[in-house]
């Protein structure tokens, strides 16, 4: 479903990525660990469409992103939850999730017209608490409930792949409990995800496969169960 | 001895209660942690008492005088100083030139506008052992942008830790470093502040830091304090565990990764 | 000498105002103009270095519309002079611009330049009354020979330049263009009581409202400013100051506002109805660009020219030099000349008459003492008929001439009425020399302002 | 980063600033007089932009409104010489500075309440409201004719120097070209100083993290205010300082486009230098004042030469020859 | 009580022409957070096109078949000439930009605004233009023993269309919607299939409308002069900055403020009439730095 195929990427003249590949598959969480700076929002960012490739190459389907702007790539069906989240300040709730709606529309009427699955009973389906802040301004949520309503807009997109930065960060213990069950359910709509973890903890929890990055590069990639008994991956993120 | 007192402190944000009513007593020499999940005040609690937010009501009292509506400057110069959650460095200056920085401000000196300050040798010399204590030595004349995540955060601590103040609060000072950086960077700055003896103040979310390094540990809850206690206590404290983890249990905090 | 009852027509007699088509009752015959005349075989030996000029003008901004009629004169005098070989039949004219719009501490610089760097011959142009002030003493202390062709302000030489050596100026002096304007608003609606004014906010606007309010008492007694409205130079929205104006129920309505905001501020009044309500009398609307004033711009109000030049006057061909200019420049640029072109045109035409004439007495290329010692005194005609350069101050004198506004159907465009001329000799109505020039001090007003209040009668 | 990053050995600094000055005193020996007169021009410049630069550079304010102190500068001079018929230029200097640094203290108290785009928006306000004043109180100010200030009657160095009689233009030009520079060097060496002191690094720390500076004891605000107002004073002793040579002020100098200038210069020189505003002073003097001189469309010229800047060289004159010699010398490594 | 009236109306119309051009100015800063300082020039370009199209079409004798409301429809022209410029300034000339500090942004458009000054030099030359004509073909009416243009009464109902259409457009429309989701956070709006490119260029054509549309209301009643977009881009500023940059609401009650004050001023207090705008501005600034109806 996603390919990456060893990309390289800058921000400003630092080498961030040095040929990261990775691969998404249908209907499957895949987790990318590492610790803090190891290039896991570069790594996102870059199959989003932020930052330029100086090589390497994204298919998603079957088709070539490399050079697609970001919001093409939203259109070919990624969802996207930044770390800080992104809901709108001033706008409503309601108006954050809308803007998603619509592009999801706009784009299930140009294709073919098949129907897409209903994005609301989809993204309320996941976080149910966000239908009763629909009237709040982006700016008065809390923390948690605008991760909610990060991920409930992507849902909107009637996306195939989700990349989710640091779903789990600065949530507590209970909470982070509530957004397993949620990427759990997504799985079960059918959407591939793909998540930053700093914890290897949790993404052994969730994620079917994993992949952990260090300094720019993959060191290790496989089973959950695997990576605890690497020795490599534990140094990288234990010391 | 008392250093820090707060009294029935409040701060509201509209509904949510950021600080309720909380009585902190902070005595000289301690290295305590506050904790608590998201949301629970700690660091609108650090922001009070660092002077960055103006409390609804409530006393802070620092060695004997009322603080309460002293400025940033003020409560600086009373000797209490603070490192960042999110790195505040002064990016586009040297390693070297932000420890300075906070020395010549520290002294006094930073008002004077007449001697160029590369060619005040004992402010050099104290800023290159600070760099050295906290293992920067080598980052000396690096822009502070340049350095790399855990790097950025020992310096925050650094500059603190330069006003050699009586209390230094540090908020989150692991946060965002991996693993491995966290010890490092926490042996580094408990090293140095016993060293020293300064009254120092943490919030953490690292239990297992938690546990490590503080000898009393204050849990937060939705603003207010819910316990304190030592270290065992806490440990020991069920309804801690079920509020920071979300189960309880004898070796709740003991799963480790 | 004290004046007392003396009635207004015997005193407008006195001035010598004159209204009509015939030319300012002067007694020189008409002859043939001075760009027309062949000039006597040179004495001497005359280099054939090219003369270079610099000529300074607005050729951007508002002023714009002024400049570009003081440019377009410059080059078609230069143009002439240069068909027939030049100054002396050898040294031809070289001309580098520059904008004053760039403002006036440019303008100094860019003078500085010109005298140091590009060692030009002579300076000439200028237009605003804020930038000759500045000009003229960097002029002198530059030793470079200047007609300046406009900035007609009489603190030129009141204040900046009281001995000028160097510098000279062709127009006519500012406080003409008040006094002008009251004379003929005193003689058409000596009922006029309660005046109100709008005037473009800088030194032009200020001597305008000092003068004609002046000369206006003098000739109308129990005269009242009920209002004064002073919009920024390139204002376009005149309609409050006009609001205001009429608010004041005046009985007329004084202006100095020229050029884009001119335009603007009389089709606006229009609409307002102000041209019902009271008199209008301006001092320079018709002189900046005649072929910008619509039809539908009022009849028989005073549309002033600046004192100066007006194209269709004297009309036909009772003052050839005029018609001469007028078809030469028409013919060039396809559209009318306006007071800046007649300066800037005859200000080559002067200077080449002094080389000449120096050149006579001396042989060979004139020093520049001699030329000055030839402009000093210089009688000279123009288009806008005789020119008299005054030994004292350097400025040039030539009648007053106003008139009133009138559709005609030769024009696409309002002109004045040629039956219905104002002219006035200007020695009547400007400090004579010897007159005593005003103090340094900021509030000082000008020579022929004190002259004015001195020495005109009250009249009953 | 030249300013903080290296701690550049002072005596190389002490010898190169030593060749230039001698070049500089030499220059008006070898080029026609008006190369002089631009060259003052440029070093007046010169002195408002390194002024100025103390706040954009090392405080982190963009001033839209320095025409306000530099405007103050010039017309206490006028007012001086015209209502007090004073014409010593040090007491010019002395009369102007102070006029200066009431009008930058109150405005700089003003101001340093806000930052970014507020700070320059309001800077330029306050400047408009000089301006207008100066504009509208035309029995005060002479309105947009000015006052004059003609160096006919100057004198330097407490009376010693003046300029009567024949010929004193020439003399003129060179005794004040040698007067202004040695007050652009006595600016230069103050500024440098100025910068490389503590209270210079404490500009840049808020500059860089305004929230860090308050917590580590600085008074933000108050350090604000004192950048701002010597920013001003320098601004104003440039003001004070063109008066003479400019003959009149006027005032287009306490117009806002008066202050996109001194940003235009600065910037094309490079603010993220000490330097930078001296080079960028001196090159828009001549920029301008050649394109004025060569085309009608002289603004389109200059428009172009800033868009060009902007797109292509945002760090300046300075900034962009310090990184190819970097390049240069990395390469030669 | 007539002269109030007037005034009153004065002002109104003022208000208007006020509004369209800081209205642009306000939208423009609202969604890129660029301070177009060529801004003045885009509404100067705007009146000297209309006066250009609406001089051609008089002098080509189409009067007569046009009539007063197809002349009336020719002015548009000039507002959506500048909306093609517009077009054409963002991605060329601001787009490289939008990374860099704000100083850039000021430098960049300061420079435009220099060479649109020579431009419209070089293609409408010095001679004023004036579209009077339509002003002349709707006469005035009467205001008690006075007149006043209809063609002003025109001009504040375009203002006052403007400002809910504006309005209505920005809040109550999907395009409405994506604008300002972009204007807080373009990254997020991209990545949520907003082509922010497009968004930015549409937003700024839009501002470059409203100016242009200022300039062509404006030119029937005054004249397209050189220098002109000076004057007026001052005055704008200060009306965003007492309403507060990037709030319509801010354009439209900072327009009425700047109008009245300043036709209070002409009327009662000339000397000071400039100056009190800029202590106004100040004022403001100082006790809320967003203006009155800002946000940070």
């Amino acid at each position: 479903m996603l390919e990456v195929n060893a990309i390289h990427t800058y921000r400003g003249p630092a080498h961030i990525l040095n040929g990261v590949s990775l691969r998404v598959d249908k209907q499957e969480v895949v987790c990318l660990v590492g610790r803090n700076g190891a290039g896991k929002t570069t790594t996102i960012e870059s199959i989003m469409g932020f930052l330029p490739l100086r090589a390497g190459r994204i298919v998603f389907g079957n088709e070539d992103l490399t050079r697609l702007a970001p919001h093409e790539r939203a259109k070919r069906g990624i969802g996207y939850s930044p770390e800080d989240c992104g809901v709108f300040p001033e706008l409503s709730v309601d108006d954050n999730l809308m803007i998603s709606r619509w592009l999801g529309d706009e784009v299930s009427r140009r294709r073919d017209g098949t129907m897409r699955p209903d994005p609301q009973a989809q993204a309320f389906g996941v976080f149910p608490e966000v239908q009763g802040l629909l009237q709040r301004q982006g700016m008065h949520l809390s923390g948690g409930q605008r991760k909610m309503v990060a991920i409930a807009r992507a849902m909107m997109l009637s996306p195939s792949l989700l990349l989710l930065d640091e779903a789990f960060e600065g949530l507590a213990p209970v909470v982070v409990n509530r957004f397993t069950e949620a990427v759990m359910k997504i799985k079960a709509m059918g959407v591939s995800i793909l998540m930053a973890e700093s914890h290897l903890a949790s993404a052994s929890r969730i994620g079917d496969r994993l992949y952990v990055i260090d300094r720019g590069e993959i060191i290790f990639h496989g089973l959950p169960r695997e990576a605890r008994t690497d020795e490599r991956v534990m140094r990288a993120l234990r010391g | 001895m008392t250093l820090l007192e707060t009294v029935n402190l409040k701060k509201y944000f509209g509904d949510t209660h950021a600080v309720d009513d909380v009585n902190l007593t902070i005595a000289e020499g301690e290295f305590i942690s506050v904790v608590g999940p998201n949301g629970a005040g700690k660091t609108s609690l650090c922001n009070v008492i660092s002077a960055l937010l103006v409390p609804d009501s409530g006393r802070i009292i620092f060695r004997g005088s009322d603080v309460t509506h002293s400025s940033v400057i003020e409560r600086v110069k009373a000797g209490i100083a603070r490192s960042f959650q999110l790195v505040n460095l002064f990016d586009d200056l040297t390693a070297f030139d932000n420890v300075a920085l906070a020395i010549f401000s520290r002294d006094g000196k930073i008002r004077n506008m007449a001697a160029l300050a590369d060619h005040d040798r004992a402010v050099a010399v104290e800023a290159d052992t600070i760099l050295e204590q906290f293992g920067l030595a080598s980052k000396r004349n690096e822009i502070a942008r340049d350095l790399a995540q855990g790097e950025r955060k020992l310096l925050d601590v650094a500059l603190a830790y330069a006003l050699r103040p009586k209390l230094l609060f540090l908020d989150e000072p692991t946060s965002g470093v991996s693993t491995r950086d966290k010890d490092k960077i926490m042996d580094t700055i408990a090293s140095v502040v016993r060293a020293e003896g300064i009254t120092a103040a943490i919030i953490e979310h690292d239990m297992d830091v938690v546990f490590k390094y503080s000898n009393r540990i204050v849990v937060m809850h939705q603003g207010a304090i819910l316990a304190e206690g030592t270290p065992d206590a806490i440990r020991n404290n069920d309804q801690v565990a079920m509020i920071l983890l979300g189960s309880s249990g004898p070796d709740a905090f003991s799963r480790k990764e | 000498m004290e004046q007392r009852n003396v009635d207004r027509r015997s005193f407008l007699n006195q001035l010598g105002v004159v209204v009509g088509g015939a030319t300012a009752a002067t007694a020189i015959p008409a002859m043939n103009p001075a760009s027309a005349q062949t000039p006597a075989a040179p004495k001497g030996n005359i280099p054939d270095a090219p003369l270079k000029f610099g000529h300074m003008t607005f050729l951007t901004g508002p002023g714009a519309v002024l400049g570009e009629p003081s440019l377009k004169g410059h080059i078609l005098a230069a143009e002439e002079i240069n068909a027939k070989g030049g100054i002396l039949g050898k040294r031809k004219i070289e001309t580098i611009t520059a904008d004053e719009a760039a403002g006036t501490d440019a303008n100094v610089k860019e003078l500085r330049r010109m005298k140091l760097s590009e060692k030009i011959d002579m300076f000439t142009g200028v237009i605003s009354s804020g930038n000759t002030p500045a000009l003229g003493p960097v002029a002198e202390e530059l030793s470079v020979l200047t007609i300046f062709v406009d900035g007609c302000t009489d603190f030129l030489w009141d204040k900046a330049v009281p001995n000028p050596k160097f510098a000279f100026r062709i127009t006519n002096i500012q406080s003409a263009d008040g006094v002008t304007c009251a004379v003929a608003a005193a003689q058409a609606w000596p009922e006029a009581k309660r005046i109100a004014h709008i005037h473009p906010d800088y030194s032009y606007g200020r001597n305008a409202f000092d003068h004609f309010g002046l000369a206006f008492s003098k000739l109308v007694p129990g005269t009242q400013v009920v209002s004064e409205g002073w919009p920024k130079l390139g204002t376009t929205d005149f309609t409050a100051h006009i609001t205001k104006a009429m608010s004041s129920n005046p009985d007329l309505i004084v202006s100095s506002v020229w050029g884009g905001d001119y335009v603007a501020m009389y089709k606006q009044a229009l609409r307002y109805g102000m041209f019902n309500n009271a008199k209008f009398a301006s001092t320079i609307a018709f002189g900046v660009a005649p072929h910008a004033i619509g039809k539908d711009h009022p009849e028989g109000v005073i549309a002033g020219v600046h004192a100066n030049y007006y194209f269709t006057f004297p009309p036909g061909n009772r003052w050839p030099a005029n018609k001469i200019f007028v078809e030469k420049y028409y013919k060039r640029w396809n559209e009318y000349p306006n007071f800046q072109s007649d300066g800037a045109y005859h200000t080559l035409y002067m200077y080449k008459t002094a080389v000449e004439k120096a050149n006579r007495l001396t042989g060979g290329w004139p020093e520049e003492e001699a030329i000055i010692s030839q402009l000093e005194g210089m009688y000279f005609e123009t288009a806008a008929g005789d020119l008299y350069i005054r030994p004292d101050n350097h400025q040039g004198y030539k009648d007053a001439v106003t008139g009133f506004s009138k559709n005609v159907p030769e024009y696409p465009f309002q002109i004045l009425d040629p039956n219905r001329m104002v002219t006035i000799p200007i020695r009547n109505i400007t400090a004579p020399p010897h007159w005593p020039k005003p103090g340094h001090g900021h509030n000082d007003p000008t020579a022929t302002y004190n002259w004015i209040k001195e020495t005109w009668p009250q009249v009953a | 980063m030249a300013i903080a990053a290296t701690g550049t050995s002072s005596w190389r600094i002490t010898i190169v600033s030593a060749i230039i000055l001698v070049i500089l005193a030499i220059l008006p020996q070898i080029v026609d007089p008006y190369q002089t007169v631009l060259l003052t021009y440029g070093l007046i410049m010169a002195i408002a932009a390194l002024g100025f630069n103390l706040l954009l550079g090392y405080t982190g304010l963009l001033s839209f409104g320095h025409s306000a102190y530099f405007g103050t500068g010039a017309y206490a001079v006028a007012f001086i010489a015209r209502d007090l018929g004073a014409h010593s230029m040090e007491l010019y200097i002395v009369g102007g500075m102070l006029g200066t640094l009431v009008v930058a203290a109150i405005f700089g108290f003003v101001c340093v309440r806000h930052t970014r785009i507020f700070f320059g928006i309001l800077t330029l306000a306050l400047s408009q409201v000089l301006w207008s004043l100066a504009f509208k109180f035309f029995w005060v100010t002479g309105g947009t004719d000015g006052i004059r200030v003609p160096y006919t009657n100057l004198t330097l160095v407490g009376g010693l120097v003046d300029f009567k009689g024949a010929g004193s233009f020439q003399r003129f030009i060179y005794a004040y070209y040698y007067y202004v520079l040695v007050l652009f060097s006595i600016s230069t060496a103050i500024l440098w100083v100025i910068t490389h002191s503590p209270f210079g690094k404490a500009l840049q720390a808020i500059r860089d993290n305004e929230t860090r500076a308050r917590f580590v004891g600085i008074s933000v605000r108050r350090y604000r205010w004192i950048a701002f107002m010597i920013s001003g004073i320098f601004t104003g002793l440039a003001g004070i300082l063109w008066v003479p040579l400019n003959g009149l002020t006027t005032p287009d100098i306490l117009y806002w486009p008066f202050s996109g200038e001194i940003v235009f210069m600065t910037v094309l020189g490079g603010f993220r230098s000490f330097t930078g505003p001296i080079v960028g002073a001196i090159a828009f003097n001549y920029l301008k004042t050649y394109a004025i001189a060569s085309t009608e469309y002289w603004q389109l010229l200059l428009g172009v030469v800033l868009v060009i800047l902007v797109m292509a060289l945002p760090a300046g004159i300075v900034g962009t020859i310090a990184r190819l010699a970097a390049k240069l010398r990395r390469r030669t490594k | 009580m007539t002269i109030l009236v007037i005034q009153i109306l004065n002002s109104f119309f003022y208000a208007a022409v006020l509004f369209l051009i800081a209205a642009g100015l306000s939208l423009i800063y609202g969604v890129m957070r660029i301070v177009n300082l060529a801004h003045g020039a885009l509404y100067a370009l705007g009146a000297y096109v209309s006066a250009w199209i609406v001089g051609s079409a008089v002098g080509h004798a189409v009067e007569g078949n046009l009539g007063l409301a197809g002349m009336l429809l020719l002015l548009p022209l000039g507002a959506i000439a500048i909306a093609a410029v517009g077009a054409l300034i963002e991605p060329t000339l601001l787009r490289p930009l939008y990374r860099r500090p704000e100083e850039y942004h000021l430098l960049v458009t300061f420079g435009l605004l220099m060479i649109l000054e020579d431009v419209m030099k070089f293609v409408f030359g010095r001679t004023p233009l004036s579209a009077g004509a339509i002003m002349d073909r709707m006469g005035s009416i009467p205001v008690g023993r006075l007149m006043y243009p209809t063609y002003n009464l025109f001009v504040v109902a375009v203002g006052l269309a403007a400002a809910i259409g504006l309005w209505a457009f920005i809040y109550r429309t999907k395009f409405g919607v994506i604008l300002r989701a972009t204007s807080q956070d373009r990254r997020m709006a991209a990545a949520l299939g907003i082509n922010v490119s497009r968004v930015y260029v549409q937003a700024f054509a839009i501002g470059c409308f409203m100016a242009g549309l200022g300039g062509a209301v404006v030119v029937p009643a005054q004249a397209a002069v050189l220098g002109l977009g000076i004057e007026v881009l001052i005055l704008a500023f200060v009306v965003v900055v007492i309403g507060g940059l990037g709030s319509l609401q801010g354009a439209l009650v900072g327009a009425l403020i700047v109008s009245f004050v300043r036709t209070a001023g002409i009327q009662f207090f000339p000397e000071i009439e400039l100056a009190v705008l800029y202590l106004i501005a100040a004022a403001v600034l100082l006790v809320r730095p967003t203006g009155l109806f800002g946000r940070a």
